[in-house]
């Protein structure tokens, strides 16, 4: 199935990008796209105990089944205010 | 998000690139009266917090912030803070945060709080600010003299009962 | 009072029939760096609080109030109070308070605080919201339906500690 | 000696004016100028034990010795904010 990526702030330095298209295989978690970006994107790495993430604009869990055209969003720690 | 929770009609949340005007969100804040308790008697207080771009961070001379924000989780993230400090005080809120480019000394983010007893208002303004830098996608890209970084702070998590309890303690109960 | 106390130049005191402005009170916490730490690093955070007349007190329905002060000594009071927030806590401070005839909703006091670090706004605001009720020589005449009467609360003595420390314990430290 | 009494809120109803002069013996307190008043307004002896004294826009004490020419202010308990 299709998932579009989001990604912010040094995440989005690191791959170069904000908004990625990706597959991924039935019955895939947000583990499992985090798992295919890392392993395109090896700095990502350093953020596996400190991400959060967000599905289809909701904060969500890394365990969260995901389904086709979802948006799957890395959230690096946040520091607004 | 609880379904059965009390709609605050006049609750305002905004992201914007503009510039942030406090007198909007106390506006906000007191006009209109809605359905509630608190419309029916009026505000006694109402605070406010404005937090300013400072031109010093860790020893760093700061130039200028970029922030930058998931815009459709910022603003679900102020509802679900706003509706917080709505169930524990008797309070009408008002949250606003800017992104984009921002120099020393302009607002990166407004909150007002109005209540009946300024015990309220008070903790509320402050629970909010630390919910804020808890729980809100937004991040700062700092320009220093010298180099630029991205400001990490909180791993952003909602349902983080620890954290939450923090910003009650923090602001007074 | 203690002449060998820091001057803070910036400090705003009023005391006024003229409606009240928040955005004076931010800009005098805020512009004009004085020779303190505070500005050479810049505010961080700001605290307002603004006191609103209710259409409502002990169960009468409030028409309006009229609120006397001993001017000089209002003034004299807000110094002190000022100058014992800046002195615990790392804040620039403005104090303006409303007298005559003020109608339900309009703002009878404004206080604004800045300060590098946002928990010192917040408590030095609710200190000086608090000491204003213990220690400033004004006082409210309620005009509600079915007749007026002078409210009385705290008799004023800037030298009482416990006052003091209760003021202190409310705003958190 | 002469004193200038100023009286605030309730105080100056009961006493029908702001504004009074009063002379003041020898050795006078602000207590002896508040007992005078009450000798003259019977009503004030119920804010005995809740007025504070200002002597020349300062805040003072009740036993403080007073001055030819000093502003005595009789201050009822306050109810700024």
């Amino acid at each position: 199935m299709h998932v579009n990526v989001r990604l912010f702030a040094r995440l989005k330095d690191i791959a170069g990008t904000g908004e990625l298209a990706r597959q991924a295989p039935p019955g895939a978690t947000a583990r499992t796209v985090w798992d295919t970006l890392v392993n395109e994107f090896a700095q990502l790495r350093d953020y596996e105990a400190s991400i959060s993430v967000a599905v289809n604009e909701e904060y969500s869990r890394m365990d969260v089944a995901i389904a086709d055209g979802d948006e799957i969003a890395f959230l690096p720690p946040v520091s607004g205010g | 998000m609880n379904d059965n929770r009390i709609v605050m009609p006049t609750a305002s949340y905004a992201v914007t690139t503009d510039t942030l005007n406090l007198e909007a969100l106390i506006e906000a804040v007191t006009s209109t009266p809605p359905d509630t308790a608190v419309a029916a008697v009026g505000p006694g207080g109402i605070t406010s917090f404005v937090g300013v771009v400072r031109n010093e961070n860790a020893g760093r001379r700061v130039l200028h912030l970029e922030y930058e924000g998931y815009e459709p989780l910022v603003l679900r993230a102020f509802e679900r803070i706003g509706t917080e400090a709505a169930d524990r005080w008797d309070v009408r809120v008002a949250l606003h945060h800017r992104l984009g480019t921002l120099q020393i000394g302009e607002a990166s983010v407004m909150i007002a709080a109005a209540s009946p007893h300024r015990a309220d208002a008070f903790a509320a303004c402050r629970y909010i600010i630390e919910r804020v830098k808890q729980i809100v996608p937004i991040w700062k890209h700092e320009f220093f003299e010298g180099g630029d970084v991205w400001i990490e702070g909180a791993t952003a998590d909602p349902d983080d009962d620890t954290a939450r309890q923090d910003a009650i303690r923090v602001a007074g109960g």
